[in-house]
């Protein structure tokens, strides 16, 4: 069986997880390896969630929020934005692929971009392989 | 915390879900989740059968935590909540699992549809173990409303909330209210002056002793929040202390000096004294400091020698006064787009190629030429092109459409049919006449005669190919309708320039903390169910400041408001977010990184303890700041560290 | 390429205008004409175009879109607006025949000169106007009669459609009515010359006519034309002429309701109607035919696609008769098709126009063995 | 009342513990009054055999600092917490993993390259790399074996305090010290320190609202003596760091650089840390937002100085 990446979907509670429902009720397919979880902003979305999602095993981190200037809450979703380039950086540093934590924007009627995004994103990571943890397979000690 | 004993309900949804989940599985692998005291499927939880299975369980099994899997929490949470809720556990203590917007409607794959499922049940069992009964707050309501801007839109609201026995505080910048629509001549599709039908309402406005008037005002700082706003108002000094001036005019009449009149777009004059136009509302001049002789040189005074009453007062100094009100209403309507950089139309190249606002006084009987229509010689146009869209549904300056142009330009053709002899062209993309009465009125003016051109006009220019042209403005563009380049030598061209946001509109935003539109216009709440609310609470939007709109439409907009302003203060009180931060101040230290992350500036920092305070009738419950917070000392509730994580862990079972 | 370049004339519009295009002001462009001009069914024809041009006051009065118009009204049927098409349409044409701008057509020109010469567009003697009734025993109006039968110009002077003037007369003898035909004093009624452009003609005709009828003091007028019917009843009042004008086909359900009528050959046909223009959808006279048609024993009734004010214009009215019409692009080729679709034997008219357009068109399309063209006058001739 | 037996111990460290033990100054006095000390390689000549005789739960406290990095430092750790009823972290090195702990960005086989080969000092053109064992003709020789990732000492055996700080200051050093004299130990599992908030609580600085537009190293500017130094783009941790130690660096002109580690209830310091330093960038535009960032050179050095081995990633992946 080919490798199911396990990703960990952060959703805003006014445009992506609306954008996420509407890929449902319009009946559009996609990958089911992203699994949602809402919050009010992508502004909540701290950089530990992402870190503790890939100490717990996830493959990989989407977080999706309001396009810039429609955020239901002015600017939450540029906070966001200033945090997740940082963040990357130094996960880049942590040997962490970048294609594993991604950063977008999906609007309430944007059911196909959210799928085009998912989709998107369980393939990059499906081709990069498993996580692994490498504290724990550490070959000495 | 006392020990979580969880029920969770799997709903087939008929087809919707069990066709693609395996729902028993589901309730199998629910079973044999920590803590989970009771699973069960359903076809249709949200019925009432459905949710009856639950408040049975809460009161036999002594439940105090729910999951429901079924379909999206933005369509039944409500209902699941209020179901937990009447089986007496608090609303809070429920979570739910979207295994059908998110899951089986999205997923072929019945195996993995039914692992998602099974994942998306983990997390919300897991997250559901921390959940805190959580409380709403009541506060008081401030029966004060202020309203910003004493257009139409501003006047209608403060009607009609001083008419129900509240005060109103009614701030203008400008000498008098009346806004734009005291500028126009004859209002669509009724022709109706404008004047004629605004004035009463301007005047009752001024006498209603539920408003106070504060022309020539503006607000310079707002904090507070619903029921309880702080407001700061500059009252910029008039010269002439309104307590004395009985509006007799005489100053004005006294007055040596001009200057270009801002109420005729500078087609015509004013004194140095003056009221804007002759029913200002109040009835009580100003001095303007850059054109009055005695402010620029030190003499004259002339005013002040006819003034019986005294009135006159050089000395008078700008007045900051502190309102304290419940509700806010802003209507500060819009700016006319200055057509000058699209050079090709020739505005301010071709004296008579005139903007609609201009046009609009040029019509009116009150205005620089009387009412006549005249170019700038003095002579009658024998045609006249209405060029339509003049910086709107155009990507170079405003992809909006300004909604009222086509319905103006139709009116003007009326004017100019009615007035003169001249032939009318209307240049037009579209002609959208969309409201009560317009396609009439649209039929109406077809049947005067008005030509019709389909196209965006390309030029208009002076440069004469025929004699026939020689002297005019031709006006050139491609006909559309009959696929052929088209000259049209015309006397007078009035461009119907977009409605555009008011040019301080992003200050107004900061200053009342809403939120503008890519267009820059201010964003209601909800665009289709809550046109009049903003994202702040409290603060409401009406008129132009929302989006181009006309007067119907505005009126209606400003009763909208007021009528939601009058439901508040009916009330008394105002019910708050229940999912706020707050912030534990054993644990704050006092950074201040949270501080301006606030896009309600909910948070204060309290200099005395020095720690940061949220407050939570203003917060909205993003948990920005949550997620900043370097010491972990804010909590977002309902969406708390502890559950989030949780819910990560629950995922990725 | 070459950009044309165009500038509005006010003055153009203005003529337009002034010769009663007033409508074309109504107009917004929708192109809903445009759609549903039979023009379009057989080559390419924007009547929208055309309007938007006269909106203008930039018309080509040499193109010969100009003259496609026939009248049929199926776009007035539907304009949005109300813009009566055939008006406009006569007001540009009146610009090219009477101001004499652009060109007109060869055929119309001499249908023009021969009504204004003999007062038929046949070019047919004057005198020999009522030659068609010589042998019938039928009486010249005089003072006193109830009613005056008018056959139009083709009934009086083309054979094939003489046919449907003797069988009226026919009738009128069966049930024995008090009636009249004029002498060869009278001249053709004039209806389509006038929507042709040629204003002062008609008018000189109308007069012609009018004096005659009230000289002699005629208070009702048969007729079997759904042109003469729709100008004396509609248009002939303009100039003093008031009658009461009613078409065979009115008169006939009248007498069959009435009981005056009575049928005793049966027709085993399969036969259906085609609705005129003029009668149709500028008149709404619909019911008639088809109760007189299903009143006469043995004939199977059954109705073509387009019918009723969705017909078809079979393309003779306006002038359209007069002028040449390729092959292929003829309404009444279409319209047999429709004919055959329902597979009728009969294709039974109320009008001296379609009548000689679907008497050309069954020969043109070789339809002439399989289906038959009857003016209702005839059929219902046959079954007395 | 019999005196307390203390042992200390270092593992994986730089020996700063071992002075900051000693710079409680006149407190030794009272320490020496109040205890024994059993074991102290750095002070008192114990062979490790002698701890290995002594019976379990024999030693009251050990006070253990350092990192757990090679094979005989958990050797030690695991043996002296069978002998001790207390097991202190002692120090941001047995507390997080501290300098020696940023090692993890890296495995054995690297540090190895560099520390043998590389290095611009080092000749070793046969690739000699240390063995753990050896044979010699006297006999075989061992040295421990180096591990490819440094734990914390909470990561390697039960831990009941820990005192934080790199090194501790005196003042930590002696609250805890006292509790163990008079027995009025915290709940276990208490980081031991004056404070549970950020040492911005501690700082005098003055704490505005927070706009960075650019960020500057330590030897880029001179900063304003009293305004807080985040504020001034510099990468003060206080923010993220535990106070208790009374702020000494930012008083000093020095940005606070984390050594007490994450504030009371807080998950992982550098991921706070970092939050809270993207939350303050002044700009919404991507482009500006990514040129503010690359003024942070090393992300992991900066915001897990001293944490990362205690973070949640807790050590970098090698490919």
């Amino acid at each position: 069986m080919s490798f199911e990446p396990k990703i960990v979907g952060f959703c805003c509670n006014w445009c992506s997880y609306r954008g996420a429902d509407l890929a449902g009720t319009a009946r559009m397919k996609c990958s089911p390896n992203v699994r949602i979880i809402r919050v009010m902003c992508s502004g909540r979305v701290e950089p530990t969630f992402i870190l503790k999602a890939f100490e717990l095993g996830a493959d990989g981190v989407l977080v999706l929020g309001c396009h810039p200037g429609d955020c239901h809450y002015v600017e939450g979703n540029y906070k966001a934005a200033r945090r997740m380039p940082l963040l990357k950086k130094m996960l880049a540093q942590m040997g962490i692929e970048e294609d594993r934590v991604r950063l977008d924007w999906v609007s309430a009627s944007e059911g196909d971009r959210f799928v085009a995004i998912v989709d998107e994103m369980t393939e990059k990571v499906r081709a990069l392989g498993p996580f692994k943890n490498n504290f724990k397979e550490a070959k000495y000690g | 915390m006392e020990t979580p004993k969880i029920g969770v309900y799997v709903c087939h949804c008929g087809s919707n879900i069990a066709g693609t989940v395996d729902v028993q599985q589901v309730v199998e692998f629910a079973k044999k989740l920590d803590s989970v005291v009771v699973a069960r499927e359903y076809k249709f939880m949200c019925s009432d059968p459905g949710q009856n299975m639950i408040k049975e369980d809460i009161k036999n099994l002594k439940l105090n935590r729910v999951v429901v899997a079924s379909c999206s929490p933005l369509l039944h949470e409500p209902t699941f909540r209020h179901a937990v809720q009447e089986a007496g556990l608090n609303p809070y203590l429920f979570e739910m699992a979207n295994i059908r917007e998110q899951c089986s409607w999205t997923t072929e794959d019945h195996e993995k549809a039914t692992e998602k499922a099974k994942a998306l049940v983990s997390a919300a069992v897991k997250r559901v173990r921390y959940h805190q009964p959580l409380e709403t707050k009541d506060v008081p309501v401030n029966p004060a409303t202020l309203i910003v801007g004493g257009g139409i839109a501003g006047i209608q609201a403060a009607l009609e909330i001083a008419d129900a026995g509240h005060k109103v505080y009614l701030v203008e910048k400008d000498p008098s209210i009346g806004g734009h629509m005291i500028q126009f001549d004859k209002t669509f599709p009724t022709l109706d002056c404008s004047a004629c039908i605004l004035t009463p309402k301007m005047t009752s406005a001024g006498s209603h002793p539920n408003i106070e008037l504060m022309t020539y005002s503006e607000v310079e700082d707002v904090s507070g929040f619903i029921g309880n706003f702080k407001v700061r108002v500059r009252k910029k000094a008039r010269f002439v202390d309104e307590e004395k001036c009985n509006g007799c005019g005489v100053c004005m009449e006294k007055c040596p000096w001009k200057a270009p009149s801002e109420f005729d777009l500078g087609l015509g004059e004013r004194k140095a004294i003056y009221t804007p136009f002759p029913q200002a509302v109040p009835n009580i001049p100003v001095i303007d400091k850059e054109h009055c002789v005695y402010f620029l040189r030190g003499r004259c005074r002339a005013c002040e020698k006819f003034c019986e009453r005294g009135a006159i007062d050089f000395e008078q100094q700008d007045k900051i006064v502190e309102l304290e009100v419940g509700n806010i209403i802003i209507a500060t309507g819009y700016d006319p787009f200055d057509p000058t950089p699209i050079v090709k139309y020739g505005y301010n190249r071709y004296p008579n190629v005139y903007t609609a606002l201009e046009f609009e006084r040029l019509c009116n009987a009150a205005g620089p030429t009387g009412g006549k229509i005249v170019l700038r010689d003095g002579s009658e146009p024998k045609s006249v092109a209405i060029i339509h869209c003049v910086g709107s549904r155009d990507e170079n300056y405003h992809r909006y459409c300004s909604r009222v142009c086509c319905m103006y330009a139709l009116k003007y053709s009326h004017l100019i049919k009615e007035k003169t002899e001249a032939d009318v062209y209307q240049m037009y993309i579209d002609m959208r006449c969309f409201g009560k009465g317009y396609e009439e009125f649209y039929e109406r003016l077809s049947k005067e005669g008005v030509k019709f051109i389909r196209g965006k006009v390309a030029e208009v220019t002076d440069r004469a190919l025929t004699d026939e042209e020689k002297g005019k403005l031709i006006v050139c563009g491609e006909d559309t309708l009959l696929g052929t380049v088209i000259r049209v030598p015309v006397d007078m061209v009035i461009l119907c320039i977009a409605l555009e946001p008011r040019s301080d509109a992003k200050q107004v935003a900061q200053l009342f903390r809403i939120s503008q539109g890519a267009d820059g216009f201010f964003i209601e709440r909800h665009p289709k169910l809550d046109p009049v609310a903003t994202m702040t609470d409290g603060i409401f939007i009406a008129g132009c400041c929302q989006g181009p709109k006309d007067i119907p439409d505005t009126v209606a907009q400003a009763s909208a408001a007021a009528t939601r302003v009058l439901s508040l203060i009916s009330k008394g009180k105002v019910e708050l977010e229940a999912t706020v931060a707050v912030i534990d101040e054993e644990k704050c230290s006092g950074c201040r990184v949270c501080n301006i992350l606030c896009p309600y500036n909910a948070i204060t920092f309290i200099e005395d303890k020095e720690v940061s305070r949220v407050n939570e009738a203003l917060c909205k419950g993003c948990g920005t700041c949550v997620a900043a917070c370097p010491s972990a000392a804010i909590t977002h509730k309902h969406f708390t560290t502890e559950e989030i994580m949780a819910e990560i862990e629950g995922v990725l079972v | 390429m070459e950009i044309e370049l165009l500038t509005p004339s006010k003055e153009t519009t203005d003529i337009i205008l002034e010769e009663g295009g007033d409508d074309l002001k109504s107009c917004f462009q929708c192109g809903l004409c445009t759609g549903v001009c039979p023009w379009n069914r057989v080559t390419t024809f924007s009547l929208r175009k055309l309007i938007h041009k006269a909106q203008l006051g930039v018309v080509d009065f040499e193109d010969d879109e100009v003259w496609r118009c026939v009248a049929c009204n199926a776009c007035v049927e539907r304009c949005p607006r109300d813009v009566q098409m055939p008006l406009l349409m006569r007001a540009i044409r009146r610009v090219i025949m009477e101001v004499g701008a652009g060109i007109v057509p060869h055929s119309l020109r001499i249908s023009e000169k021969n009504i204004s010469a003999v007062g038929n567009p046949l070019g047919e003697p004057a005198e020999k106007r009522m030659d068609w009734a010589k042998d019938l025993g039928v009486k010249t109006f005089t003072k006193g009669t109830e009613m005056l039968y008018f056959p139009c110009c083709y009934q009086a002077y083309d054979p094939p459609t003489r046919k449907a003037a003797i069988a009226t007369v026919n009738i009128l003898k069966k049930i024995k009515a008090d009636f009249g035909i004029p002498d060869n004093s009278v001249v053709c009624c004039g209806e389509s010359i006038r929507k042709a452009g040629a204003e002062s003609l008609y008018r000189k005709l109308a007069e012609t006519n009018i004096k005659i009828f009230n000289d002699l003091g005629v208070k009702k007028i048969l007729v079997t034309s759904p042109h003469c019917y729709h100008t004396f009843k509609d248009e002939y009042p303009e100039f003093g002429g008031n009658y009461e004008v009613i078409h065979l086909s009115q008169y006939l359900d009248q007498l069959i309701r009435g009981g005056k009528l009575k049928f005793t050959k049966p027709l085993v046909k399969k036969v259906t109607y085609h609705d005129s223009c003029c009668l149709g959808r500028y008149q709404r006279i619909y019911d008639e035919h088809r109760q007189v048609l299903t009143s006469i024993p043995g004939i199977e009734f059954e109705e073509m696609r387009d019918n009723r004010e969705y017909s078809l214009c079979c393309g003779g009215c306006a002038g359209r008769l007069w002028m040449e019409t390729k092959k292929g692009e003829r309404f009444s080729e279409l319209r047999l098709e429709q004919v055959a679709e329902v597979g009728a034997e009969i294709l039974a008219v109320s009008c001296p126009y379609c009548m000689a357009n679907f008497n050309d068109a069954v020969l043109t399309t070789g339809k002439s063995e399989t289906i038959e063209i009857k003016d209702l006058s005839e059929l219902v001739s046959e079954a007395l | 009342m019999a005196k307390l037996k203390i042992a200390l111990y270092w593992a994986a460290s730089c020996g700063g513990c071992e002075i900051a033990q000693l710079q409680i100054g006149d407190k030794l006095l009272k320490l020496a009054e109040a205890a024994d000390i059993v074991f102290w390689p750095v002070a008192i000549d114990v062979k490790y055999k002698d701890v290995e005789a002594m019976p379990d739960k024999s030693i009251d406290v050990c006070l253990f600092n350092g990192a757990i990095r090679n094979s005989e430092q958990e050797h030690m750790a695991k043996m002296l917490r069978e002998k001790s009823k207390v097991m202190i972290a002692y120090g941001s090195c047995a507390y997080e993993g501290c300098i020696p702990g940023l090692a993890n960005l890296f495995n054995r086989e690297l540090i190895f390259e560099r520390a043998y080969v590389e290095t611009p000092s080092t000749d070793n053109k046969e690739r000699v790399f240390p063995q753990t064992k050896f044979k010699v003709p006297e006999g075989e020789l061992t040295i421990p074996e180096f591990y490819d990732t440094v734990k914390t000492l909470r990561q390697t055996v039960d831990v009941d305090y820990i005192v934080p700080g790199c090194p501790p200051e005196e003042k930590t050093t002696w609250l805890a010290l006292e509790a163990l004299i008079t027995g009025k130990l915290p709940p276990k599992g208490t980081v031991i320190s004056h404070s549970v908030k950020a040492v911005c609580d501690d700082c005098p600085r003055k704490k505005d609202v927070k706009k960075v537009k650019k960020f500057y190293r330590t030897f880029e500017i001179i900063p304003a003596p009293e305004v807080c130094l985040l504020e001034q783009g510099l990468l003060c941790a206080g923010v993220a760091t535990r106070g208790g130690c009374g702020a000494p660096c930012p008083q000093a002109n020095m940005p606070c650089t984390g050594c007490y580690g994450p504030v009371e209830g807080v998950i992982d310091q550098g991921a706070h840390f970092l939050s809270a330093v993207a939350s303050v960038i002044d700009s919404n535009d991507p482009e500006e937002i990514q040129r503010i960032i690359d003024d942070i050179r090393d992300p992991v050095g900066t915001f897990y100085r001293y944490s990362l081995p205690d973070s949640l990633l807790r050590r970098a992946r090698i490919r």
